[in-house]
């Protein structure tokens, strides 16, 4: 039953009828329906887990249904693989990444139909200045000759989308395209979607940012544990009456800082941290029971700095004092020794354990402190802690001992985080701790956080979401180009003074440079300005 | 190894240098003894290398070029495969290096002398004692070493043809590689002797084969089966002394060493060499295991 | 507050899956049945009880070493140190015991120990100077060839003096039942391995460091002190197997070792655990090795001519892996 | 209103990666000259003419079958079928040219192809029966090490009758000029595989295999026909090692190559391949065996003794891996 809709366009260009699909303990999806129109954004949500991609890869090739069917211009469709789905004109951009890191952003974009000279013979040049067009056109910040593994994730994400437009689909499904993107690159995103939006086209938008589903979606389809909920005009629906259809229940109302902390004692000072890549004199303190956000611009250096703190990177120089003595720290262990956890952004490579069960994933930090005693691992209370996680956190998975690489993303995201509430670190800090999580998890992580803080655990919450950033900070670190630009205080942070700081380029403008009082001599601004001389 | 060996030297000593077929078995480290030793006595240097097994033909190509590159004043060389290496002995040839062929014969015309032993003959003086052991008839198996080598084959063939020509009752059975470990000749030997319950005799075909061979009997606890070996070294002395095995072939190796030395030192100084010089074989058992001369060509 | 949801069933699942796991070794085993099964049909002299001591004792040296190196393929590493390794440990067995003179205990436990120490060195520079496992431990194999001869002055070192020693290896444990030590040993280091690979934190880091060695880092495990533990307890083994082969022959053999490495990863591999690291075990190993000396031996035991065996070798294990693949896939 | 941030340092990338990758290789090469420099002034012997030739010359069959191999490896797969598979080949160059007389060129192409018969059999069993290429490449490594054996009759197959065929490894193209056919042919198919891996499809799908199966896949690429169309290849190498290695020896030796497959992924993996899959190159894997060889050359040019040769050479190995990572932590 479609709601009633004021779009003149009423053509369906792909529709779905009666999907099942199950894996072994789980049934996905239960006589799923779908209808997306021509001219559309067809936004699609759900919680985490209710079956959103598990639909498009249905939709891609990539799994088969197990009934069902498949409708494309009013022509009934059976997509033999993903070779075949774009063949047919349905591009995917998928939750996980779909790129080959070895090879550079051209050679990832027309993987598979590369330029050729003879049978065999590539055409590079012409393969880059294809791509270089495609990036142009597109307005992608990317360089085609770029190592694709040395992307930011936000930037593989780019060359994903510009990949699934190479083809010239008529059906775009992107899922979760913009967990990995802040706010300017998700303007950029959007701008691109509204372009490829024609007449004969469509689009399906998978993502949990509500605000974003208003900004570029026409309708928005809403599914839960599997099944069909509803179909509804986005101008027509307030945001409540969407997450209610999602979660099925009304969610609290929204939990805020408990105000700023600068009575509490300091724990963690960071002084003057460095690296050879990218940082330069990271100063900052981090207080008792205080939630800092840290916002800027991707490539900013907030991971870098993260993971500079723990001992991930190797550090050119600075200075950790973690209550009033300094410490050192060579590598991720000895910052959890000192009770420093770090939850990367790119759970897949630094997260988790994919092939091992959620079981192992979630007991993993926390094995030899919390559950072995003389080297012995104590399977039982291993198994109940993590049972406890997978409840208390509503991760949905069908037992802990299924394989995590089954679960859905944002079930996984919640997998690490509880990794480290196992683990009952000091400092936390969670780099991107809401990636791919649906609206009604992260007001319960919010929640967690605050309780964390409350505790008087201290917390750094790199985000690129600024509402979330606002929200949630007694004080926010702006870094731009390897540096802190400006550390803000709840009752002075906005998205304007934090966007002005993240945009401040003390590299390559003096202006900028003398705004934050340093030598421009120092900066190598002086030397540019010679260069350009 | 002995002070001869290795870097030690002056200018003035004459230096040889000797590729030979192998070099981590006993048999070559006995052939490299007896060299050192003689090299030591007459004031001469020698090297010493040889491949990992007797396959790795291409290898023993790379150490002789790398041997010659050095302009030895002589060289000594068993070669894997005589083909191979006559492109490399005509151009030491052509330097005026002497080359003293050992252990087999080269087919070739560069080689001033030979010294070598009969494997053949000493493989059929093993059948005739086999022959003897068992009284004449009944079932004999064969572990060997290699299926290509030359001391492989040739000890292999040496033995079925004698037996084919003088003990038509014998049968022997298929012969079975152990490639000279002692383990795989153990576990060989076992399954030889629990396929074969009426099986009375077994050869071996160097030292790690006989090692192997005893090993394998003694674990299957099977009684009275004779046993022949080839070549010598402490364990195979030992199971001789003590019955478990009923005697074996040796050739001489250290005596082989030696004689390459002397034969390269005559060919540096210009002297007349015989074509081939014969370093020998005996056959010992518990009866002449002490036996002086015996002794002499042992080693251990 | 965190509301709990108590939904998330399927409750059977942990039980069906252990099942699972259980069975799919069981499948590995089930080749090694039918292995069984054919020889014991094919010729009389298989299906005996001499025989089958015949073939375990045969699997000791490689089982031991190959169950050392399930722990460093887990990680994702390899081993290639460990057929010369052994060696090494043989000669060095022969200089503790019989040129030394040591207490027969003394010297036991220093051979494994020296192994542990070539494992150790392994790990530093695996996990410290970060250099492929593949080439620090082809360039440790290369080092105890040739330290094998250099300390044995390239002559087999005899324990003739040393009855004791080769009881270790051929000796039964009780009195009149023909069943060698050396099975026991096997089996004793088995469950040994199999419980510190299943139980304990070692065991554990052993598969996470195999299966995303970053994460497993990030989740604040010392991955570089593990991997260092990992290969040194691997080399522990190359010790105890060095003893076991110089314990069976009576003498510390220098040469010997080259290739038993191949063979003991082919053991690994075929028993199902991934060079990709992250999974495998103990019993797949012992399988592994199973497979390969019944092979061998009932090939032989058949009278196939020899070059025809490892023609059939080579094609039976693939017939086994697959099938293996296969039964997998259904289950 | 897309505010591209123009910075992000991307934009000199391309350029500094381009030579940042050059320089690498070259580093890898560094530590070769150091080698080369080092023997030059230990041993009067080693700088002439004539070695120069002798170490190109030992280079030829294992850089072969490295050349392959390195394609294979790029894949993330192995093959340890290449030491007795080249035997197996050489055999059959033999049975081809010398048994049923066929005109050289005709054997010769018959027996490339041959070892892409058997390089096509491994890309079958690992790509569509998705046996793990170490168990599949191991049985064809023990079937061929049979075949040889029961093909020859256990006996070299001589090609006296053929001075055409040993011509092609040792003969001088350029008359009086001595350096060896054998140098020219690798150094030929050294660019070919050069050209292939970096200018054509099949080396863009072999990278991209290596570095993600998975996404390759998705971007609806054969992987099971890339993978197997890359064994295959590799084997034609197999195929040419043969004929390399018996025409240099004027004989098919059935019992050799066991052995040479280790050295052959020991000089890729040195050469800065990994094993892991994703990268590599054919420079890399020549300066790799050239490296081995130069060090194998040099020792003995040293008289050092052989048992410590062996030992120096796994130093030495793990001193020039390790000052590459070094380096290319630095650059
Ligand atoms: N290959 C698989 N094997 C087993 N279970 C699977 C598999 N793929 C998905 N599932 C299960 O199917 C359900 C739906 O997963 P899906 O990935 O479609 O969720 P989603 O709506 O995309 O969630 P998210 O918002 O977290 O991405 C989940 O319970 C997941 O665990
Ligand atoms: N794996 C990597 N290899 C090479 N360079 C990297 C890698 N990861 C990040 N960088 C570079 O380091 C810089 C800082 O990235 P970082 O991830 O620290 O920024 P950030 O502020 O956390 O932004 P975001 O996480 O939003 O991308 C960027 O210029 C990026 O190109
Ligand atoms: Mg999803
Ligand atoms: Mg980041």
């Amino acid at each position: 039953m479609l709601t009633e809709t004021a779009t003149p366009r009423t053509l369906p260009l792909l529709e779905v009828e009666g999907v099942d699909k199950s894996f072994p303990g789980v049934r996905a999806l239960s006589d799923m329906r779908l209808e997306l129109r021509a001219g559309e954004v067809l936004a699609l949500v759900g919680e985490n887990g209710a079956g959103k991609s598990t639909l498009m890869k249905l939709l891609s090739g990539i799994h088969t249904p197990d009934t069902g069917t498949f409708t494309l211009d009013g022509e009934p469709l059976t997509i033999a693989g993903p070779k075949h789905a774009t063949e047919l004109g349905i591009s995917i951009i998928h939750q996980e990444f779909n790129l080959v890191p070895h090879l550079t952003v051209a050679q990832n974009v027309f993987i598979g139909r590369e330029p050729r000279r003879a049978r065999l013979l590539l055409d590079e040049r012409r393969l880059v200045r294809d791509a270089r067009e495609l990036i142009g056109r597109l307005h992608l910040p990317l360089d085609p000759n770029a190592v694709v593994g040395d992307l930011t994730v936000a930037n593989q994400q780019m060359v994903e989308i510009a990949k699934a437009l190479s083809y010239d689909p008529k059906v775009l499904i992107m899922d979760e395209p913009t967990a990995a993107l802040n706010d300017a690159e998700v303007a950029t995103l959007h701008e691109l979607i509204r372009r490829f939006v024609r007449p004969e086209t469509g689009v399906i938008y998978i993502s949990h940012r509500m605000e974003e589903i208003r900004r570029i979606a026409d309708r928005v389809t809403v599914i839960r544990d599997g099944q069909y909920v509803d179909t509804v005009d986005v101008a027509a629906t307030s945001t409540r009456e969407i997450i209610a259809m999602m979660v099925g229940r009304t969610l609290a109302d929204h939990a805020g800082p408990q105000g700023v902390r600068a009575d509490r004692e300091v724990l963690l000072e960071v002084t003057g941290l460095s690296t050879k890549a990218l940082l330069k004199d990271v100063t900052f303190d981090l207080r008792a029971g205080e939630i800092l956000g840290f916002a800027g611009l991707m490539g900013a250096g907030r991971t870098e700095t993260a993971r500079a703190i723990v001992g991930a990177d190797p550090v050119d120089g600075g200075v950790l004092t973690l209550r009033g003595s300094r410490i050192r720290i060579g590598h991720p262990a000895d910052a959890v020794r000192h009770g420093i956890g770090y939850l990367s952004e790119d759970r897949k490579r630094y997260g988790l354990l994919l092939d091992k069960d959620v079981k192992a994933n979630v007991t993993l930090g926390a094995l030899a402190r919390r559950f072995t005693t003389a080297g012995f691992v104590h399977d039982r209370a291993a198994r109940a802690a993590a049972s406890e996680y997978v409840g208390s956190l509503r991760i949905k998975t069908p037992s802990v001992d299924q394989t995590t690489k089954f679960l859905s993303g944002g079930n996984q995201q919640k997998v690490v985080i509880a990794k480290w509430l196992a683990r009952d670190c000091d400092i936390l800090i969670f780099d991107e701790p809401t990636r791919g999580i649906d609206v009604g998890a992260k007001e319960e992580i919010y929640q967690l956080l605050n309780e964390l803080a409350e505790q008087g655990k201290s917390i750094i919450m790199i985000s690129s979401e600024l509402p979330e950033v606002l929200r949630m900070s007694h004080r926010v670190v702006v870094m731009s180009e390897g540096r802190v630009t400006r550390i803000l205080d709840a009752a002075e942070a906005s998205q304007e003074t934090i966007m002005h700081y993240a945009t401040l380029r003390p590299d390559e403008n003096v202006e900028d440079a003398k705004e934050l009082g340093l030598d421009p001599v120092e900066t190598g601004a002086a030397e540019d300005e010679e260069g350009k001389a | 190894g002995a002070e001869g060996g290795g870097a030690g030297g002056g200018g003035g000593q004459p230096y040889i240098a000797i590729v030979s077929k192998g070099f981590q078995h006993q048999f070559w480290q006995a052939v490299k003894q007896g060299a050192e030793e003689e090299a030591s006595k007459q004031g001469a240097r020698v090297t010493f290398v040889g491949p990992p097994t007797e396959a790795d033909v291409e290898e023993q190509i790379n150490m002789l070029t790398n041997d010659i590159a050095k302009s030895p004043d002589a060289l000594g060389f068993a070669a894997l495969d005589s083909q191979a290496a006559e492109p490399l002995l005509q151009q030491a040839k052509s330097q005026d290096i002497p080359v003293i062929a050992f252990d087999s014969g080269v087919d070739s015309d560069v080689p001033l002398t030979t010294v070598s032993t009969d494997n053949k003959a000493a493989a059929a003086e093993a059948a005739k004692h086999m022959a003897e052991l068992v009284g004449g008839s009944g079932k004999v198996a064969m572990v060997v070493h290699d299926q290509t080598s030359q001391s492989g084959t040739q000890r292999r063939d040496g033995f079925l043809e004698w037996m084919e020509q003088n003990a038509p009752d014998i049968e022997v059975l298929d012969p079975q590689y152990g490639g000279g470990d002692q383990l795989e000749s153990a576990n060989i030997t076992k399954s030889i002797v629990s396929s074969n319950p009426d099986l009375k005799g077994i050869y071996a075909s160097n030292e790690g084969s006989a090692i192997g061979v005893i090993k394998g009997v003694q674990e299957s606890g099977k009684q009275g089966l004779q046993l022949v070996g080839f070549d010598s070294g402490k364990a195979q002395v030992d199971a001789i002394r003590n019955g478990t095995m009923a005697g074996a072939v040796t050739q001489d190796p250290v005596n082989m060493g030696r004689q390459l030395v002397i034969a390269a030192m005559k060919a540096i100084n210009g002297e007349d060499l015989p074509e081939t010089v014969d370093t020998g074989f005996k056959w010992y058992d518990q009866t002449n295991v002490d036996d002086p001369e015996i002794a002499a060509v042992l080693y251990d | 507050m965190v509301t709990t949801r108590e939904k998330s069933g399927v409750a059977g699942r942990p039980v069906g899956a252990v099942v699972k796991g259980r069975l799919q070794q069981l499948l590995a085993f089930a080749s090694l049945i039918v292995i069984f099964a054919f020889f014991s049909v094919a010729s009389p002299f298989f299906f005996t009880y001499g025989n089958f001591t015949a073939i375990l004792f045969s699997t000791v040296v490689i089982g031991t070493l190959a169950i050392g190196t399930t722990f460093v393929i887990i990680t994702g590493g390899i081993d290639l140190s460990i057929g010369t390794g052994m060696a090494l440990c043989a000669v060095m067995s022969g200089v503790f015991i019989v040129n030394l003179d040591l207490p027969l205990a003394v010297g036991l436990v220093a051979t494994v120990l020296f192994g542990g120490l070539m494992g150790l060195v392994n790990g530093i520079n695996i996990a410290l100077l970060k250099i492929p496992p593949f080439i620090a431990t082809l360039a440790m194999m290369l080092v105890a060839e040739g330290l094998a001869l250099v300390v044995s002055g390239s002559a087999p070192i005899y324990f003739s003096e040393e009855p004791a020693y080769t009881k270790i290896s051929t000796g039964n444990l009780i009195p009149g039942v023909d069943f060698p030590n050396a099975v026991i040993v096997l089996i004793v280091v088995a469950v040994i391995a199999g419980v510190l690979l299943t139980k304990t934190v070692l065991g554990r880091y052993t598969y996470s460091i195999g299966s995303n060695e970053e994460a497993t880092a990030l989740s604040g495990i010392d991955v570089r002190k593990w991997k260092i533990a990992v290969y040194a307890f691997a080399g522990l083994f190359i010790g105890l197997a060095g003893i076991m082969i110089s314990a069976r022959l009576g003498s510390a053999q220098p040469a010997t070792g080259m290739g038993y490495e191949l063979q003991a990863i082919a053991a690994v591999v075929i028993g199902g655990t991934s060079l990709s690291g992250g999974k495998g075990s103990i019993v797949g190993t012992l399988i592994g090795a199973l497979i390969i000396s019944t092979l061998n031996n009932g090939l032989q035991i058949m009278s196939i001519p020899q070059e025809w065996q490892n023609v059939i070798l080579g094609c039976v294990i693939l017939v086994a892996v697959y099938t293996d693949i296969l039964r997998k896939k259904e289950a």
